[in-house]
């Protein structure tokens, strides 16, 4: 992809930044929250990948859907998300995206084509492969992007499903999120071959391996893969390589990342990067920058507010609800 | 369970023109025929089910008839084949999933379980799944213990999932037309051994719905519930105690989610003795589960304890004489029948 | 249960020299420290349990002490992972397999169900599986429909394993070490609400058989049997009655395979009520199957329908109250046990 | 591997052709048997893909262990099994490998190494890996040999053991007995990259693409990957190709197999391939070859006449043995 000329457009690189910068504050200040006891249960922050779910859904049309991983907050918001019913969501509000039954490892947006994150690792290729397979049929032309990790590539739902998606063709972008660790286990100690896009090629399905961190770069290759798709050439495999600003969940402190390794990545944020490319190739002012990074942070504030104002589930309804599944 | 007539739209109970014989397998082929050709968005998954034809020629015809869009021959990939069926279902198709033996399903019970379950209501009811696992179970064969199972009870203790497992060609058709279009996932279990099973189903369309048991035979000594295959090995049990003046109500749940708790219990108040049949192992299975709501509901009109006739606590052998000792036969079912009738007195 | 005796020797009572309090969670790692000392051939398998030392720190220290050949980190493939259990046990090893969470347990059933329990009773016994799952199962933390799952059903009904879910670190670390003893493959269920508990665990070396409940509290007027964490919320809600002057029996199985029916039917004999507490949903669960055996061994002596207090069939919700509202409290179980004694009259 | 010079002693081609003869006669005489009625379920025969189990097996020690499939009697046989038991066991005798509690999917014999066939397409595995893991624990280096199945392949099984066998080192061999069919339906309907050794390469494996058909050449693979595995470099994966000789089972009359592809395949018939190897590298006489073959056919004849004279399994014995799973 080196030396290609691409126009980025500067309403593509405000909202790729935007994008960014709202991800980075949402997981910000909801650790925050969380530490504050406003939280529960697991939360894994997508803080240093946020070029990844960015640069994807940029390449999506409306009617194209994704599916999601436990690290699905990044996807989430990528996609469109209205962040306000994320945050009520993930305190378990009734106002939240899944009433309060879901949380931060289920939140949806179906009307968004966002299928949902997803609590079993690797569990959401199979789904997404049944999204994309459903277009197939119909002949219609959704892609359906599954996000993975190197983790869910250890799985074997990761071979089955880019061996069915290439046999039949079906409209299918698959996007490992290569951030170097399942909780502290490295991918080293878990395979031979740590360059996993060539697993898609065992299978025959055009993959590549890209920086993770640029969101130019991931944008670029989603596009082409977009592309392929939908002239029905897919399926595509990304191996978007990158690294977590943080231990596995908000709980754990990540002593075992070494400290220059981080700093190294932290040089490259997606976020910086980000805000170079809107300022070099977008030609925007420092000054309108901070404008859109205060206009981020006041939604979230909103948002915050907004969640932290909403009911508890009512208790009565639930059980009303779940009567059906007696 | 008011739910179910949601669901599923009420029997249309066939205008018995000419009544004809066909067997259990044909009727789930012409369910499957019938409302492929209503509902496009309703398409097959499988192993050898579109240039075979399936197994045991379920899905005969309908590769020639719907295409290969409609009718997927899948590689050996059971949990993504079948977690494809629920992303298809989650996105607005009607998949319908086939597990060659229910002894496959242990490798795709997270899809099911954790998935196709769960996502109504992790959603909040964002989305439904609308999907039919198709499945093939019990004993009798000489298959041996990785193709004999019952595994009823597995699904059965998930909340979210439907269950059905007819014991007729009649009742095959019905639930199976009432399962492609129910928005609930649903676990559909075939028996191996009714396949060739004649029955009659009327030519008209008609629907069965979900949560409806049917009474095979009225009587007023005991109550004998039983299904799948159990149930025309109830029926003749119940036939010979006739002889003999035994008069016994033979009751099918048909679908085991949801269950039909108030046809058994009224059964049950009325005879005051109760006889479950399954062909499950005995331990942890939906017998106990009947039998502990009836036990409850029922206390106060029982003679006699319940008794279940069940499996072996055993994987199944090769060998057809140890088989047949794991599984229930005619005769075990006439014994429990006594027992549960000597102790009135 | 015979054969309980052959493969579990029996309890070596310590001679309570110092009784000392220590943590669940510490007791099943002493557990696994002394058998990996005594025993080569022990090894464990897991998502990190060696340099992370686990998730509850169960296998804390373990890698330093028995090299990373015997304490592995395994990647994210259950499946395989576990039937590399599977195969390791019938081919000499003694490994310990660890599945982060019950719910993912999904994704192992077949090497669980279709090869573990089968292949000694497949070969005719040329092999056994002397494998133990260690699990962690239930709700409390607010983690959701795909980590508070209460799974101990789906195990108890496939024949050929074995299942223990202790409620105490004195259980835990005697039924650990019988577990990783046993020749039988061993399903073993932890509760992710007990590993910070304490309780007194004695120095010396200790055994619990497999197949023997323990009355953690005696008592005349009902008994209540529960296990994992219900046992200390049944226990609780027996302290609470006592102040009324009603005497509760609390009897924990401790291993649900092998059952021990006979303590619980003799304590229902001599109480003559039986509430069953169990955190899983009420459908298809074990408690409906220990009340069909007390109904079917108990009839006579029952004076009221035996009371099953269990999950809520639905997966379970992520807000604190609702979650709440899905698995049995103190209060229900209370009730429970009024209304059984208030039948009886 | 063309070019190069190992030497065959006679001895190991009589052995060679001795087995593929008998698993040739054994298959041939048991379908006999099935169809009068002596033999139930199912029955997968190995008619045709003979010298992938005769060579792999002539490579391995004693001490080595096989995880066999569904279509599991060649294994058996090549490993070295008593034929007589192998019979009853398929007859539901008390007297078979697993008194009649097994039947044709579940032989195993477990004093020759042989952890049984099975009856779940892709779970052997993760059995043979712990096999070999448990060598890797105990520092001996017995080496285990995982036979699949192009259908196989497809599960997620594949994948996460070959993965996890590379990651670790241990001493597995996995052999894929390509034979184009999974049942009806073929390799290229249901995966893109059909040369399925691909996928071992994907994963940082050894992988070799050999003819199934010959069993020199499957002798010379198996034995190097042996030797790897020895020295501690294993795993390697080998796709043996070849072609069944009939229908998938006994009641499978195979008619979606074109004829002439199978006529082209009989020409290299595996036994036909090792008679000659015997002969012109041998330097065996077709007189002496015969006398071999008599020899195997009556030893069959011997086998028949002991399973069909077995008792069957008391059921009372058999209700006193199951009780220990109440
Ligand atoms: C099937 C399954 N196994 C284990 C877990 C527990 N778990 C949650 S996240 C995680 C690590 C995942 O690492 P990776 O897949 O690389 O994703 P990342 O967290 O790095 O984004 C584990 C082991 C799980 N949720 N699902
Ligand atoms: C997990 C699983 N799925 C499906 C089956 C049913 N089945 C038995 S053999 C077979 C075809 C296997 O083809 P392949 O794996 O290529 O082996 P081959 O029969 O060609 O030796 C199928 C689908 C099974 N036994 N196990
Ligand atoms: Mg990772
Ligand atoms: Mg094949």
């Amino acid at each position: 992809m080196a030396g290609r000329k691409r126009k980025y457009p500067q309403k593509l690189l405000v909202e790729l930044y935007r994008n960014l910068y709202m991800i980075r504050v949402f997981e910000t200040r909801c650790i925050k929250l969380y530490r504050q006891g406003l939280i529960r249960g697991y939360f894994h922050p997508y803080l240093g990948e946020e070029a990844i779910a960015v640069g994807v859904c940029a390449a999506l049309r409306p009617k194209d859907r994704i599916a999601s991983t436990h690290r699905g907050h990044g996807h989430c918001i990528a996609r469109g998300a209205d962040i306000k019913l994320m945050a009520a969501e993930i305190m378990g509000r009734e106002t939240g995206y899944c009433g309060g039954r879901g949380g931060s490892m289920h939140i949806a947006d179906m009307s968004l084509g966002n299928l949902g994150a997803n609590g079993i690792v690797g569990a959401n290729m199979p789904l997404a492969l049944g999204s994309a397979l459903g277009s197939w049929v119909r002949g219609t032309n959704e892609v359906t992007v599954a996000f993975t990790s190197d983790g869910g590539v250890m799985n074997g739902t990761f071979c089955e499903t880019l061996n069915l998606a290439g046999a039949l063709g079906v409209p299918l972008i698959v996007v490992i999120e290569n951030n170097q660790y399942a909780v502290s286990t490295t991918v080293e100690e878990t395979t031979r071959e740590t360059e996993l896009y060539k697993r898609g090629i065992g299978l025959g399905v055009e993959s590549h391996r890209i920086d993770g961190n640029n969101v130019l770069e991931v944008y670029d290759y989603a596009k082409d893969a977009h592309k392929k798709c939908v002239q029905g050439k897919g399926p595509v495999l990304l191996e978007a390589v990158t690294y977590r600003h943080g231990g596995h969940h908000v709980n754990d402190p990540g002593l075992y990342m070494p400290k220059d390794r981080l700093e190294d990545y932290k040089k490259k944020d997606p976020c910086l990067l980000g805000r170079k490319f809107l300022a070099e190739i977008g030609a925007v002012t420092a000054q309108k920058i901070d404008e859109i990074e205060r206009k981020v942070e006041q939604q979230m504030e909103e948002a915050v507010e907004y969640a932290v104002n909403s009911p508890q589930p009512s208790v009565e309804e639930f059980l009303d609800d779940v009567r059906c599944y007696s | 369970m008011s739910e179910t007539a949601r669901e599923h739209p009420a029997v249309q109970k066939a205008s018995s023109g000419n009544p004809r014989s066909i067997m259990y397998r044909e009727a789930l082929r012409e369910a499957l025929l019938e409302e492929m050709r209503r509902d496009a968005s309703v398409f097959l998954l499988g192993e050898g089910i579109a240039r075979r034809g399936g197994s045991y020629k379920v899905t005969e015809g309908l590769l020639n008839e719907f295409g290969p869009k409609r009718v997927i021959d899948t590689p050996l990939a059971e949990a993504t084949f079948t977690g494809a069926g629920v992303g298809a279902a989650l996105t607005g198709m009607r998949p319908v999933v086939e597990i060659l033996f229910i002894d496959f399903s242990m490798l795709i019970l997270d899809q099911i379980a954790n998935q196709a379950a769960k996502l109504q209501f992790m959603t909040n009811k964002q989305c439904s799944v609308p999907m039919v696992l198709r499945t093939q179970g019990g004993a009798g064969n000489g298959l041996a213990a990785q193709h004999s199972q019952s595994l009823e009870a597995i699904f059965y203790h998930i909340p979210g999932l439907h269950l059905a497992m007819p014991a007729t060609p009649y009742d095959a058709k019905g639930l199976m037309k009432s399962a492609i279009r129910s928005d609930f996932p649903v676990v559909f279990i075939e028996h191996k051994l009714l396949y060739m099973t004649e029955g009659e189903v009327p030519e008209e369309e008609y629907l069965i719905p979900f949560g409806e048991a049917s009474i095979k035979r009225p009587g007023n000594d005991l109550t004998l519930v039983a299904w799948s295959n159990m149930l025309p090995r109830s029926l003749k049990a119940a036939e010979s105690l006739a002889e003999e003046g035994i008069d016994i109500e033979v009751v099918d749940p048909r679908t085991l989610v949801p269950l039909d708790k108030k046809t058994i219990v009224d059964s049950v108040r009325k005879t005051q003795h109760l006889v479950i049949v399954q062909e499950a192992v005995r331990r942890g299975g939906v017998a106990s589960d009947i039998a502990s709501y009836v036990h409850e509901e029922a206390f106060d009109y029982l003679d006699a304890p319940i008794e279940i006739v069940a499996g072996l606590n055993t994987p199944i052998p090769y060998n057809l004489s140890l088989e047949k000792a794991c599984i229930p036969q005619e005769v075990d079912i006439i014994e429990a029948v006594r027992r549960a009738l000597a102790r009135t007195v």
